[in-house]
């Protein structure tokens, strides 16, 4: 029951990301939404995860290794989206 | 299926070339750096085909001995080396064409052109071989990271907004792909291909996955309406880099998205496949006309491989039968694929070449080329000849097996938008061309010739596979239906 | 009990879900982020997950809330990507995702009982490896390709985060943070959580074989510590074409690639641990990650670079 | 070597036109054009019969030159040397000769390779080439009516190219085997496939468009006028020929499909007068001679028509005959014209008299290739209403070439000095091709099963010329009585056409603003969240709903 709650959490998240990534007109707040959404999808996973609960472990090992190496990758894209902000917002760099 | 660690170092050389580059970057040119790593790797791609084609049966290798559905698999089938081929020349093309680099560029622009160019380079193999859902979407990341940057690599503030918007549009895009798997996941718990073939079903919950990773994936490959981000960012780039996000980049999303309706879960044809279809129509007719009117040639260009990426789309309803890889729809979608990426790659590598001889690249302004820069120019009208699908080209054999297989199904209504878009295509192409043999003399800076002879080089290839027999082509059906591999031999 | 829990963290998740998207102060959504991202890592304990607890704390709020923070400081406007939805788009767009909500909410429910689960394959081969932390073997030997690449995505990142910098500031080193004098509390706090934060990271590094923890959550925890002692200007933030700094990238990506060449000649396989010596191997390899991973967060966090050697 | 010749027919062109790529050569491009088809012309005198695969089995690529084609190809590779001869003077001193030497020889190689390939791709190949390259011939002048004209050539040749991609690709599913087959095995198949009368009728869009066809002619007086002189008389002596052997090549004779055969025939007969009456409003003689070419496309239309009602296996050596006098006739009155432009003095009553005489071989003059080529054919037509309407073909071809006459007259330069004379280069091969239009349509007569005894028969020789007396009389009548021919624009129909194209313009732009639409962002965003929705509802929908149980 639990985990069907975190489960449902995880669905509304992707739905709230997605909306503030669709009609955010700033890029930081897109760039956060996505953040949201991708927190939903690595909720749903660890769901998955718990669901799958066996052989004496409490989740499912496969899924929590992948939304370990999803974190990293979706730092890596915040990174490399706030690095083009930053040159954005900046003033006009002479060549 | 032969074991093989080809394709473990297909997609590992590039990253050792990387890493060369990180340890090398202070007291070495990048390009010498990386050319023995671009050598390597395209002998490896050839070597592959090599293998696959007298072998008659794919290269697999289960990594570390692990094998599915616990471990991961790299397994290169005849469709996987034509890409890995495809990639490979258009990657020496490219790096040939940027060996000298233009007179602006920095020492900032050069170290990442290459460094990315390697990382491209391996997350395209890995897109090409992998057989796992998750180990695709890291291809696709590594695919989209090294991408965007190199949209932006000219600095310039319409290149960082394109990139941006690439990027997050991207990213909305992987992340309903990962959902997909996630959910596939939860159903199966097996993510590697050819174990959910023997599995799957097409129930709610499978569809559903299907429907987000498809999404997702059509977000990047950019099918019309879904577009936004492609015209500004291949505009926008360097030119080398251009070609290689316009054959090439586009090309993994698509792909990957064919391999899940056709390895993971046959579907009985019906109306996603009409859906697909409709919206690949859309994307050549509309696209097409707009290319139509753009006064800067690398933005018609972008807009053609939007149109063109449509094509691709129209295969799904054309190849209705159990096993779609013998139907001809199945050749012609693939030869669609390889030969727009030759002629796309020449195509955007001429336009760099006459920017950089111009100055510009506004179409009208084009005069005096055919003069001062006849094999750049015979390298863009070939390719133009593949794009508009004449023969002899590839892309006119395509067409014809596209056509055939929409005539053979009774899908008149994609035999007309393929004979139409064909038209349009004719249009923009001689549009640019008739400017480019118009009379003029404007100031132009020398291009070196072996430049232009590699791109000539690509847009022959695009013509050569014109040669193709006109049958369902053998090579693309090797390693299909896939088969879950019981152990390692 | 386990409901009630369930529910106290659901609800302040999605109560700071929906704040970070309506609220109109990017400032206050940015602050809501850092709340969010820690009532996510208690979830993550919740759901006994707590590797991904410990990344999620340290990487995916940390980290990214981070990140963004700092951003959020240096931009001088904002930057807009088009015109601004208007109603109409807004609610179709709402409606959308509602939908989206609604249908992914109906297909978790719709998942088969009991689940599949390769829990079980994950354990046999675990004393083979010599390691007791399943999630750890999953990333280092089951789909250790994965994890490979990830090192290679943050490379790519890395790479390209350079690219995006400015001609100027070429291999020199982002800009200090913040601009001018460190206040003396922040520098007193970092000598203080330096030394013991350091200790931690090594034991999570250590226990990450058979315990929660492991290279990235010390990794991260390192490159936290880092950017403190940059921001109280104990440390020099790297320089990104420096000698070091390009080793220090390349050492994780070799030496698993090198480890795995190994597999080859010991046990047969490209990325297979030869038995007798799995842990150590893998304990190599893993240390060598976790300097490319310090050395790659820092550097993303920190930013491209804007100076000039040298200054 | 008979094949090697038949390869070297269009590999000369091309490896001409890739040699522009290379400096030094370009220089001289021009004055090689005309050495440039004399394989072509060896080939089609020495390897009649002779037959070479250039690629084996899949691809199946193959060359076979037969009598019609022959007759094509050495008609064609005359006419290629005589314009590429008279081009190298008239072009010396064009800034654009390097680009009109490549378009040149690639039509050229298109158009010659045409004549003998026999498997369907390589048609489709070389039919491309040759109409595509021929855009740059039209388009060569830049000026804004050479513009115009190119775009229409351009939007309808590849609309030509459409219809016919669609019907091989019909026609090559009911051929045996898959891949490519030869055109003489697909066309066996054509009574009996399934698409019949739809291949058919797209055959007959997509040759009868390059032919000129009422109403696919309208590109033609546009076009064939505003090219540069040699241009003119190979787009209309050549070029519209490739919709000829398209009808000789792929329309089954000896076939039951009578009915299409009668309404080919109204099609041509109807095409024929037509073009007549329009050509007579028009005051250019260019764009006279290219509604005269409409006209004559129009009667070997309905010989291939007769052909196909009548089941007679010798139609594509009667339509490659007419054809061939066609070509050599048109070519040179196109080249005469240029050489009117130039004539002056004493010149020019001899010059005059020799367009006379060719202008009156189209309407089928006694002792003219025009006489010869009526006569081949008149037999397919049998006794009715179609034989009476063909032979009154030659009272309307009469009354265009007077008018064609009278408006060249006005040419003549007014103030050229009594010594004046049109240049040796272009002189030269305009006589060339006048010559040949009588030996080589006269020597060939034989190849038709007619003697030279019964069509020089006085009986045969009163058929010929009374129309033409008729055509005279109702010239006369009409100079003297009709009132002033209404002002009808070059391309008559295309007008009504262009009306729409500023609506079209309209489309493009709003397309252009939807795609803008689109390609913002919370539009973008919002159609992937339905896309996602849209297809996975069908997705279920067609699968039926079906809740996994583990």
């Amino acid at each position: 029951m639990s985990t069907t709650l975190f489960g449902l959490t995880g669905a509304a998240l992707v739905g709230i990301g997605l909306f503030g990534l669709i009609v955010h007109p700033t890029a930081l707040r897109k760039l956060l939404a996505f953040n949201l959404v991708g927190a939903g999808v690595f909720l749903v996973f660890g769901v998955l995860a718990r669901r799958a609960a066996a052989a004496g472990l409490a989740g499912d090992p496969v899924p929590q290794a992948i939304v370990i190496t999803g974190i990293v990758v979706a730092f890596a894209a915040t990174a490399l989206a706030a690095t083009l902000l930053a040159r954005l917002s900046g003033p006009e760099e002479e060549p | 299926m032969t074991v093989s660690l080809l394709p473990v170092w297909a997609v590992l050389t590039p990253v050792l070339g990387l890493c060369a580059l990180l340890l090398c970057e202070r007291w070495m040119r990048p390009e010498r750096v990386a050319a023995p790593f671009v050598g390597l790797s395209l002998y490896l791609s050839l070597s592959m085909t090599y293998e696959v084609m007298t072998s008659q049966a794919p290269l697999v290798y289960a990594l570390g001995g692990w094998l599915p559905p616990l471990g991961l698999t790299l397994r290169a089938d005849g469709v996987g080396v034509l890409l890995m081929a495809l990639t490979a020349l258009v990657m020496t093309g490219v790096a040939i064409c940027a060996w000298t680099p233009p007179g602006d560029a920095t020492a900032r622009s050069r170290f990442s052109f290459w460094a990315l160019l390697l990382a491209l380079w391996s997350a395209l193999n890995l897109a090409f071989t992998a057989q796992d859902l998750f180990n695709f979407f890291v291809a696709l990341e590594m695919l989209s990271f090294a991408a965007v940057a190199l949209v932006a690599l000219d600095g310039t503030r319409g290149a960082l907004i394109a990139a941006l918007r690439y990027l997050l549009f991207a990213l909305a895009g992987s992340i309903l792909y990962l959902l997909g798997v996630g959910l596939i996941y939860g159903r199966y718990a097996v993510l590697d291909l050819a174990g959910l073939r023997e599995i799957a079903q097409p129930d709610t919950v499978t569809l559903a996955a299907l429907a987000l990773m498809t999404a997702g994936l059509m977000a990047k490959t950019a099918l019309f309406p879904l577009h936004l981000w492609l015209p500004p960012a291949h505009a926008g780039a360097p030119a080398p880099a251009s070609a290689v996000l316009s054959a090439l980049v586009v090309k993994a999303p698509f792909l990957i998205i064919l391999r899940l309706w056709v390895d993971l879960l046959p579907l009985p044809a019906a109306a996603p496949q009409q859906i697909m279809a409709g919206l690949g129509a859309a994307a050549i007719l509309v696209c097409s006309v707009i290319a139509l009117r753009q006064q800067r040639l690398k933005l018609m260009i972008a807009y053609s491989t939007l149109a063109q990426v449509g094509y691709l789309f129209l295969m799904f309803p054309l190849m209705p039968g159990p096993a779609p890889w013998q139907d001809i729809g199945w050749t012609g979608g693939l030869l669609q694929l390889a030969s727009h990426g030759f002629a796309k790659a020449a195509m955007f590598l001429a336009a760099g070449l006459i920017y950089e001889a111009l100055g510009h690249d506004r179409v009208a302004e084009l005069g005096g080329l055919a003069r001062r820069q006849p094999v750049t120019l015979a390298a863009f009208a070939i390719a133009g000849l593949s794009l508009m699908g004449l023969p002899p080209s590839g892309g006119f054999i395509a067409k014809l097996l596209l056509l055939t297989a929409a005539v053979e199904t009774g899908a008149w209504w994609i035999a007309a938008v393929i004979l139409a878009g064909g038209i349009l295509a004719a249009f923009y192409v001689f549009r640019a061309l008739g400017h480019a043999l118009a009379d003029g003399d404007p100031p132009m800076a020398p291009v070196a010739l072996y430049r232009q002879g590699a791109v000539l080089a690509l847009a022959l290839c695009a013509l050569a596979l014109g040669f193709v027999p006109l049958r369902p082509f053998a090579l693309l059906a090797i390693g299909r239906p896939l088969e879950a591999l019981e152990a390692m031999p | 009990m386990t409901e009630l829990l369930a529910l106290t963290l659901a609800l302040p998740l999605l109560a700071g879900a929906l704040f970070i998207v309506a609220t109109a102060s990017t400032r206050a959504a940015l602050f809501g982020f850092f709340a969010f991202g820690l009532f996510l890592a208690l979830a993550w304990v919740a759901l006994d997950a707590v590797d991904v607890a410990l990344t999620e704390a340290a990487i995916g709020g940390g980290a990214t809330g981070l990140l963004l923070l700092r951003l959020n400081g240096r931009m001088r406007h904002p930057v807009s990507l088009g015109e601004p939805a208007g109603p109409r788009l807004k609610i179709a767009a709402g409606l959308l995702a509602a939908l989206v909500t609604l249908a992914l909410g109906a297909l978790l429910l719709a998942l088969p009982e009991p689940a599949p689960s390769l829990a079980a394959a994950t354990v046999e081969p675990l004393p083979a490896l010599g390691i007791g932390n399943p999630v750890t073997a999953v990333l280092i030997a089951y789909r250790a390709l994965d994890t490979l690449l990830e090192i290679v995505v943050l490379l790519i990142a890395v790479v390209g985060l350079r690219a995006l910098g400015t001609d100027r500031g070429w291999g020199g080193r982002p800009v200090p943070w913040p601009e001018g004098e460190p206040s003396p509390a922040l520098v007193f706090l970092a000598r203080l959580l330096i030394p013991a934060g350091l200790v931690f990271a090594v034991y999570l590094f250590w226990v990450g074989a058979d315990a929660p923890g492991g290279k990235f959550q010390a990794s991260t925890l390192v490159a936290a510590l880092w950017l403190l002692a940059i921001m109280a200007g104990l440390a020099p933030a790297p320089c990104s074409g420096g000698r070091w700094t390009g080793r220090a990238l390349a050492i994780g990506p070799l030496a698993f690639i090198v480890a795995g060449t190994i597999g080859i000649a010991a046990a047969g396989s490209f990325l297979a641990w030869p038995e007798p010596v799995a842990k150590p191997m893998i304990i190599a390899v893993e240390l060598a990650l976790a300097v490319s991973i310090v050395v790659a967060l820092v550097l993303l966090v920190a930013g491209p670079p804007e100076r000039e050697t040298g200054r | 070597m008979s094949g090697l010749l038949l390869a070297a027919s269009f590999a000369l062109p091309l490896l001409l036109a890739v040699t522009a790529l290379w400096p030094p050569m370009r220089r001289h491009l021009l004055a090689a054009l005309p050495a440039a088809p004399l394989p072509a012309l060896a080939a089609a005198l020495l390897a009649p019969g002779g037959s070479l695969m250039l690629a084996p089995d899949p691809l199946r690529l193959t060359l076979a030159l037969d009598e019609p084609g022959a007759m094509l190809l050495g008609g064609s590779a005359l006419l290629w040397c005589a314009a590429g001869a008279y081009a190298a003077y008239y072009l010396a001193a064009s800034t654009r000769r390097t680009a009109f030497a490549v378009w040149w020889l690639l039509t050229m190689a298109g158009s010659l390779g045409l004549c003998l390939v026999a498997d369907m791709t390589s048609f489709y190949l070389f039919f491309t080439v040759a109409s595509l390259a021929a855009y740059g011939l039209v388009a060569h002048e830049a000026t804004p009516a050479a513009g115009r004209a190119s775009l229409v050539y351009m939007g309808l040749a590849l609309l030509g190219e459409a219809f016919l991609l669609l019907a091989f690709v019909m026609l090559a599913i009911g051929a045996p085997g898959i891949g490519n087959p030869a055109i003489a095995e697909a066309v066996a198949h054509l009574a009996a496939s399934p698409f019949r009368d739809a291949i058919l009728v797209l055959l007959v869009l997509g040759f009868g468009l390059k032919m000129g066809l009422v109403p696919l002619h309208v590109w033609m007086p546009l076009a064939h006028p505003v090219a540069p002189m040699p241009a003119s008389a190979v787009l209309s002596g050549i070029i519209v020929k490739a919709g000829v052997i398209g009808l000789i090549r792929f329309l089954p004779f000896g076939g039951e499909i009578e009915g299409w055969g009668v309404a080919l025939v109204g099609l041509g007969l109807f095409t024929a007068f037509y073009a007549v009456a329009i050509g007579l409003t028009q005051p250019h003689p260019k764009v006279v001679l290219a509604y005269s070419t409409v006209s004559q496309m129009g009667v070997v239309a309905a010989v291939a028509g007769a052909g196909l009602a009548s089941g007679s296996e010798a139609t594509p050596v009667l339509a490659a005959f007419y054809a061939l006098h066609h070509m050599l006739v048109k070519g040179a009155l196109f080249l005469g014209v240029g050489v009117t432009g130039k004539a002056g003095g004493r010149s020019t009553g001899p010059i005059l008299a020799v367009m006379t005489v060719m202008a009156l071989s189209l309407a089928g003059l006694p002792f003219t290739s025009g006489a010869l080529a009526k006569y081949a054919v008149k037999d397919l037509f049998g006794d009715g209403a179609a034989a009476l309407a063909a032979t009154l073909s030659a009272t309307g071809s009469t009354l265009l070439m007077l008018h064609f006459l009278r408006r060249l007259a006005t040419l003549v330069p007014a103030d050229a000095d009594a010594e004046a004379r049109p240049p040796a280069g272009l002189l030269l091969p305009f006589l060339a091709m006048a010559g040949a239009s009588f030996l080589v349509v006269g020597l060939l007569l034989p190849a038709t099963g007619a003697s030279y005894a019964a069509a020089f028969a006085p009986e045969a020789l009163w058929k010929a010329f009374w129309p033409m007396l008729l055509g005279g009389a109702l010239a006369l009548l009409l100079h003297r009585f009709a009132p002033r021919s209404p002002a009808i624009p070059p391309g008559d129909l295309i007008v009504l056409a262009e009306r729409g194209w500023p609506a079209m313009l309209r489309l493009a732009d709003r397309l252009e603003r939807a795609d803008e639409t689109l390609r913002r962002w919370p539009v973008a965003g919002a159609l992937l969240l339905l896309l996602l929705l849209g297809l996975g509802a069908a997705m279920q929908l067609s699968a039926g709903f079906h809740i996994p149980r583990g």
